[in-house]
């Protein structure tokens, strides 16, 4: 009974579309898909039970497995790889550089730029009989080898590469804006402490970004579960399976091979996962946060 | 005693100063690159193209790819290119982002000052919401739109937009709004404003910044969606990236890539632009309030 | 009356859209109204369309594939029967039998084809075969791996190759066929029959397509057929393996069939695959657009527009009872396979969905793998349509 | 148990929860009508909790609130006929001074020329009429102090609510806006609760002052009482800068307080037992016996002179006027008046 | 132009400029070792920046800086034998303590039992020994001045530059570390520089005070002398709590100061002309007539009392011992000693 009961009301009436919203889009939907797996639902959505046959399939599944292993592996380095060039854009950035607007433009543009076609111009840059690697070879570095997106082992990291050319530029911004906030007496106390730059960077400011950096692996991760586009614009999967991703697979299941049950199943344990995932780390931040409220 | 010195010291060129700027330019090369390639090669004639040298300058500046796309290109039976669905576009992405920026902002209101009940959990499902893929939602969805008959219609498009892009808007906002001091809230209580009053003539005029963060992050997202204009939209409606994915994505049909090209260009160009024009207001709404956790 | 028909379909780029003109005229003509709704790709196509159905709205008419891809549409009874257009239009007696096969579900004729494609196609630059000495486009797989050895050690790339599954799908099925025959290829697709799946022919096939790696450039993987084409076009590389909607590319560069390029069956070909569209008749509910879709099915299977039609897609005809005259010799040797009872419907007439992505997976990875030895690969293939 | 004489505001039985931390337990508390009463405390001990209880922030979980004999405990904020001032003044940034002023008067849908004549009478009083198209950030500290006080001036109402108005401003402006605040008071004459935890502030602005510890009122009196007859120990020791010298030691059945060497004899008969003996700076004069001890610290602060010394391993201090010959290591003698001596027993209660 | 005994810090004609701005322009100052000399002086003039010249974080555009008898004008700010200590501490803040102490004897890669040697004995000194593993967020305001002051301990050097090391916190924490803080010099005996702009640090902590306003010096003496002899109105206005009373009035050419009613005989002979009398409330007495007015606010300190009287138009202050019962509104008369009052001329300056 804090306020007032009818301004309670109105804080409810505004959250109202909100809770709506999560009841029945986002929770009418999970309940419906994780049904829906247990079916034997093909092209459309039917009530034939299938028990747990869809579930037992999708982990028979080589190429499903692959998938979890290539989200894992993806989300883990475009993750990590954005924030570590955004990090170093930003600090670059930061050491007061001419035309500094004009480098943070040109950092951010691939954000605003939908995957479709730029992973055509990836695929054109990193094939090896078109891109990088024969200019390269043209210009004398006969060695020199750039072929990622044809090698079943490496296609997966260019698929990383392009993510980090499209994201790094928004944890830029994120962590410049950061940088901007740290107290100048920082600076001024390391300089007398004789700490060089690249170690403030490292031991004093990049420690205290953590919020930001926070911020930007949250917006950076909600991306890396629903990858798809770019995959299919890139590899299309291949070389192989070798760059199947979960959304993928889902799509394909959905869409294009007629089996309903055995994508939401996909679905199901792909929520499953990301929930096990995401869950140790948000009660280890509730936990904190609890202490240091108690310790006050 | 060490030689007299006085006056400004010598400017020194660090090697930590040339390696900064061989640094920013490596990377200016590798950001740019795959823009560089595209402009070139939307400029090319259908024979440069053939000969697969996407380093290689166009002989001439050719701008009939950039025509063909944008009024040209056929997708089906009809020879439109990208135009019709640009104004589609700023249909849909006008008003799903106005409204979602406009829901979030309410939402980060309402969970950060009002703490009403509940509150705690609705925002954790919401974040939650986040992280699932979206064509889970498809089938679901489209009974629910068309049992209400919002389905294939620009309100349809608009408002699966909008529900996809509260968590994200509404976590923008919490975390600004819980940044600001409860103290101003208090304040605007004591002078009697109720809570739309506060919203609106303290707390969203206060948060200009985040709105502008919130409304470019959104208008990217929404502008270059695919999959929900595609299956939400209706054939009236269905956005710039449809028609773009029309263009140039072919089965059994031959491509141009010198009009794949323009046509994407044309369809990242309103975000671009977005982007170029007030990247500094992102810059400053980020540094306002968007970093803390 | 008003017959209005929407129609939806994947075909987008120019020379399909084309194709689609000359159905629409006549429809028009004949007092249809037309409307289009196309999305390009398949899997869009489909999401597109399924969600349509879902929704409770679909259009009037759907493109499909022939054969299993619409099964689950009709078995739900969702598509309208054309039997009566069927009986009326006497289909049985100008199309051949396997393509009436693909069209027919439990006996009742459900959908319009109207275009047929031909996968059996191996084009050859013939000014690369000239140069090097090969008179004659090789018709058995050791003379093609003599000509591709003649080519590689002329340095030029032997074989443009698509590094894409579903292009390696249909490559893989022509080996096949070269080495189980029409018959028995139909046992593996339309029954999975266990002798014919262990018998020593897939080893072989899975050998020879196996060998096609080592005559493929390093950039293949994940090149669009367009691309490869153009391999071929610019005389960078020696062939392609291919549907016939590559002519496109060639007719769009100036290329000349016969002439320019040459279009032979890929080697050792005991008949022709063939996969085909038709159109398929959602049940909309309304009176005017099921009148509107017998008309649809009337003008579409029309000997004058199917001619048309496959002009300006590089297809073939789906009756046998047209004039050839204006289509190329291409199109033309694939009319007489045809009517000579030669074509052999593809995977993806024969076996669901389901099952063509898996087939689709088990080749790409199966190329993509040199370390992937053909016994267990057979094996594994076999596995497949044991499920 | 409502009061007689109507309070200008009284607090009954109050109680705080802040989840299941009870903040408050059981507080009241009477200001008299035109009263300045000053919470003065620690930080964290309770006081904005108590105001904004009071202004109607805070949820009450048990008690009652009455302002100008009304029960408000349950009204709303804007209802109870109070105005008030925020630490970091809280001004709505987007808005003018003249907005800012106005904001709570538009709301509740005041007359326009009624508005404008509060507003004139505030901005005369504050100065502020050549600042009113100023947006907040275009103000210095002392100017946006004023808006924040001319906010709650234009609302008319009896009682201002102040929490640390003064905190965030240097000291030579917190030194001339306090006295500001003093003159506001004499000549508006408003009831005034005013939160700080600066005792100079409190000393010199308030008629009684609340001195608090962990959400307790450990005493309530007029400064001069508060200073010179200090409830407790904490009460003793949180007021006066240098804080007032302790003595442990003990009272004897004979009337004296004992520490050590030091004996003094009690005016009055008290009960034998442990006790402290607490001496401001000021009392302690340089020269005689009582007490000695080596200078460890001498401050000049111009007008008088702080010297430190080490008496017995404990630091005392002591206050002259002007300055001090005395130096860092020179042994003093000094004495006391104990008359101006306070007692507190083992309880540290006051005896 | 070297000073021939070796200063602990010598700034010889300094300029600074940020962009086109001068800040500082030829500024000189000599430093004696083991001297304590407080910068005083209103927000911007110039403080920090002098401050940051001699640590070295700002470009000088002319002259030199000397410590201990170095030119050190362009060396790198650890190589100059000096340690600071920030009005923010700027703590490294996701270090520990201990690690905030070492880390600057890490990174210059000293012996682990030099380090630790160190890091003993300022932790002992400052008694940081049981806070060694917390982060700054751990500490309180106090504490985390210490470490501040411990982070330039560890690098045992001659001189310490302090930058309002004390403006961030609160009344009774600042009177206490005040106190810490002077004892540390004693105990150290370093050259300490200490920016600040509360005058009851730099008049209890300084050996000498430097007044800046400007960038220029006013007056660079010691506390008594700048207390009581004010170079200059601006100084004299600066120093003190309540301000000096200020009456402008004429020097005649019998020797007497007059303003209006006012006058009073000069004890010297002065050139006849516009001046302006100073007098320190604690020399203004009531009682006797002198000065009369009325009693505008009344503010007892508890140690003291400050009266505010209208004279003639102007408020004047002046200070009792104890409390006062004078009340607002009362008219009372005032004396002064002339032997304590200034005398200013027409451009300011001292008589
Ligand atoms: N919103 C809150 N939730 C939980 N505890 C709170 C909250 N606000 C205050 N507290 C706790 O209540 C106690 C009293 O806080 P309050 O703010 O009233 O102190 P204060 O006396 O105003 O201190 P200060 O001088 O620092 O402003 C503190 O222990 C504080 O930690
Ligand atoms: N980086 C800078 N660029 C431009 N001008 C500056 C900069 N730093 C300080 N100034 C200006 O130089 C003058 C002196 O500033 P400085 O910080 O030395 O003042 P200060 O005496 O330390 O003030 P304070 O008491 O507020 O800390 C001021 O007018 C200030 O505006
Ligand atoms: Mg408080
Ligand atoms: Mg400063």
């Amino acid at each position: 009974m804090r306020f007032g009961k009818w301004r309670l009301r109105a804080a409810q009436l505004a959250l109202s579309p909100t809770w709506l919203t999560v009841i029945v889009v986002y929770l009418g939907t999970m309940a419906w898909t994780v049904a829906l797996s247990f079916t034997n639902s093909r092209l459309l959505p039917s009530w034939d039970w299938a028990g747990f046959a869809q579930y037992q399939r999708l982990f028979d599944t080589s190429k499903w497995n692959l998938a979890l292993q290539n989200l894992v592996i993806f989300g883990v380095l475009y993750v990590f790889g954005c924030l570590v060039l955004g990090f170093l854009l930003a600090a670059a950035l930061d050491r007061r550089v001419r035309f500094e607007s004009a480098f943070r433009t040109l950092f951010l543009y691939p954000y605003a730029m939908s995957f479709v076609v730029t992973g055509l111009i990836w695929q054109w840059l990193m094939n090896p009989t078109l891109g990088i690697q024969p200019t390269f070879q043209g210009m004398g570095w006969e060695n020199f080898r750039f072929d990622w997106v044809t090698n079943r082992t490496m296609a997966i990291y260019a698929v990383v590469l392009a993510g980090i050319w499209q994201g790094s530029g928004l944890v830029m911004v994120l962590a410049l804006a950061g940088m901007r906030g740290i107290d100048a007496e920082q600076w001024r106390a390391a300089r007398i402490d004789g700490i060089p730059v690249w170690r403030v960077y490292l031991s004093i400011i990049l420690p205290q970004l953590g919020p930001a950096m926070a911020a930007a692996a949250t917006l950076l991760s909600m991306g890396v579960i629903k990858t798809y586009d770019l995959v299919i614009a890139l590899t299309k999967g291949g070389p192989g399976s070798s760059t199947e991703v979960p959304a993928k697979f889902i799509m394909d299941n959905m869409f294009q091979r007629q089996n309903l049950g055995l994508a939401t199943a996909a679905a199901v344990v792909l929520l499953l996962s990301v929930v096990l995932v995401v869950a140790p780390f948000r009660y280890a931040a509730y936990i904190t946060a609890k202490r240091r409220a108690g310790q006050l | 005693m060490s030689p007299i010195q006085s006056g400004p010291a010598p400017r020194k060129i660090t090697i930590g100063r040339i390696g900064l700027y061989l640094f920013l330019i490596s990377m200016v090369a590798f950001f740019a690159l795959p823009l560089f390639v595209m402009l070139i090669t939307s400029l090319k004639t259908d024979e440069e193209i053939r000969l697969a040298r996407i380093f290689a300058l166009p002989a001439s500046l050719n701008f009939s790819a950039w025509a063909t796309a944008w009024s040209g290109a056929c997708a089906g039976t009809i020879c439109n290119g990208v135009q019709a669905g640009f104004w589609n576009s700023i249909q849909i992405t006008v008003p799903a982002v106005a409204i979602s920026v406009m829901l979030g902002a309410l939402n980060g209101y309402a969970l950060s000052f009002w703490q009403p009940k509940g509150g705690k959990i609705l925002f954790a499902l919401l974040m939650a919401g986040a992280l699932v893929p979206y064509q889970i939602f498809l089938y679901p969805m489209v009974r629910a739109l068309a049992s209400v008959s919002l389905y294939n219609s620009l309100p349809g498009i608009v408002l699966v937009h909008v529900l996809f892009g509260l968590p994200l808007v509404t976590l923008l906002f919490r975390n600004y709004f819980i940044t600001l001091p409860v103290e101003l809230f208090k304040a605007a209580r004591i002078d009697g404003a109720g809570f739309w009053r506060i919203f609106f003539e303290i707390m969203l005029p206060m948060s200009v910044p985040m709105v502008v963060v919130a409304a470019m992050l959104q208008f990217t997202g929404i502008w270059n969606d695919f999959l929900l204009g595609l299956v939400f939209a209706g054939p009236d409606n269905l956005p710039m990236t449809v028609q773009l994915n029309n263009i140039v994505n072919t089965t059994t049909g031959s491509r141009a890539y010198n009009v794949d090209m323009a046509a994407t260009m044309l369809t990242a160009l309103v975000p671009l632009s977005i982007y170029f024009l007030s990247g500094r207001w992102f810059v400053r709404g980020i540094a306002a309030g968007a970093v803390k956790g | 009356q008003d017959l209005p028909a929407e129609v939806f379909t994947s075909w987008t780029s120019g020379g399909e859209a084309l194709a689609v003109e000359a159905i629409r005229t006549e429809f028009e003509a004949r007092g249809g109204t037309w409307e289009t709704a196309s999305i390009a790709g398949f899997e869009n196509a489909n999401a597109a369309f399924q969600n349509r159905v879902i929704a409770g709205d679909p259009p009037t008419v759907r493109q499909s594939v022939l054969g299993l891809d619409a099964a689950e549409l009709v078995e739900s009874g969702l598509a309208n029967s054309l039997q009566s257009v069927a009986d009326a239009q006497n289909w049985a007696g100008v199309m051949a039998p396997s393509v009436l096969d693909s069209i027919s579900y439990n006996g009742e004729i459900f959908l319009a084809p109207v275009g047929i494609h031909g996968e059996s196609w191996m084009f050859y630059s013939m000014p690369v075969f000239e140069a090097n000495g090969i008179t004659a486009a090789p018709t058995t797989w050791d003379e093609f791996f003599a000509a591709m050895d003649t080519l590689q050690a002329a340095g030029i790339t032997p074989i443009a190759w698509g590094g894409q599954a579903w292009q390696e799908a249909k490559v893989f099925n022509m080996v096949l066929l070269s080495q189980v025959g029409n018959e028995d290829f139909l046992k593996i697709f339309q029954e999975g029959d266990e002798a014919v799946l262990t018998s020593d022919a897939i080893v072989t096939a899975l050998e020879i397509f196996g060998r096609l790696r080592d005559y493929v450039d390093a950039g293949a993987a994940g090149r669009n057929w367009n691309d490869a084409t153009n391999m071929v076009i610019q005389g960078q590389a020696g062939v392609q393996f291919m549907g016939d909607w590559a002519k496109g590319e060639f007719a769009n560069a100036g290329l000349i069939a016969g002439q320019d390029y040459g279009c032979a069956l890929a080697p050792a070909s005991t008949g022709m695959l063939f996969v085909a569209d038709g159109f398929l008749m959602m049940k909309t509910g309304d009176a005017a657009q099921d009148a509107a879709q017998l008309l649809m099915a009337e003008v579409a299977t029309d000997p004058a527009v199917q001619v048309a039609f496959a002009q300006a897609k590089g297809s073939i005809p789906v009756r046998t009872d047209v004039d050839t005259s204006a289509l190329d010799v291409c199109a033309q040797q694939a009319m007489t396979m045809m009517n000579d009872g030669l074509f052999v419907p593809e995977h993806a007439i024969t076996v669901t969905p389901d099952m063509v992505g898996q087939f689709t997976d088990f080749v790409g990875e199966y190329f993509a793998d040199p370390s992937y030895d053909a016994a267990s690969a057979a094996e594994d293939l076999a596995d497949i349509f044991r499920r | 148990m409502t009061p007689i004489t109507p309070s200008a505001v009284s607090v009954q039985d109050l109680q705080i929860r802040y989840g299941n931390a009870t903040v408050i337990n059981g507080l009241n508390l009477e200001i008299a009508p035109r009263e300045f009463l000053v919470l003065l405390g620690p930080s964290g001990c309770g006081k904005s909790t108590l105001l904004n209880a009071i202004a109607g922030l805070n949820d009450v979980a048990g008690g009652q609130i009455h302002i100008s004999g009304k029960n408000v405990t349950w009204a709303e904020p804007k209802d109870r006929g109070i105005g008030m001032v925020f630490q970091s003044y809280a001004l709505y940034p987007r808005m003018s001074v003249e907005k800012n002023l106005t904001f709570g008067l538009r709301v509740a849908g005041m007359a326009k020329d009624e508005i404008a004549r509060r507003l004139e009478h505030a901005s005369k009083l504050l100065h502020l009429d050549q600042l009113l198209h100023r947006k907040p950030a275009e103000l210095s500290g002392g100017q946006r102090q004023r808006v924040a006080i001319g906010r709650a001036l234009v609302r008319e109402v009896d009682v201002f609510l102040f929490d640390e108005p003064l905190s965030n401003l240097d000291a030579k402006l917190r030194n001339e806006l306090r006295i500001e605040i003093k003159k506001l008071h004499q000549s508006l004459g408003n009831t005034m609760i005013y939160v700080t935890h600066d005792q100079t502030e409190a000393m010199t602005l308030a008629d009684r002052i609340a001195i608090m510890r962990d959400g307790v009122i450990q005493q309530l009196a007029t400064p001069a009482e508060v200073y010179h007859r200090p409830a407790n120990l904490f009460v003793a020791g949180f007021i006066g800068a240098p804080a007032m010298n302790f003595i442990s030691g003990q009272i004897t059945a004979d009337g004296q307080f004992t520490s050590g060497a030091l004996s003094v004899p009690l005016r009055r008969s008290l009960p034998a037992g442990p006790a402290t003996l607490g001496i401001r700076p000021e009392h302690i004069t340089p020269g005689g016996t009582t007490l000695s001890g080596t200078v460890t610290v001498v401050e000049p602060m111009g007008a008088d002179t702080v010297v430190w010394f080490d008496c017995a391993g404990q630091q005392m201090s002591l206050r002259v006027m002007g300055d001090s010959d005395l130096q860092p290591g020179q042994t003093i003698g000094a004495t006391f008046d104990t008359a101006h001596a306070s007692l507190f027993d083992a309880q540290g209660d006051r005896l």
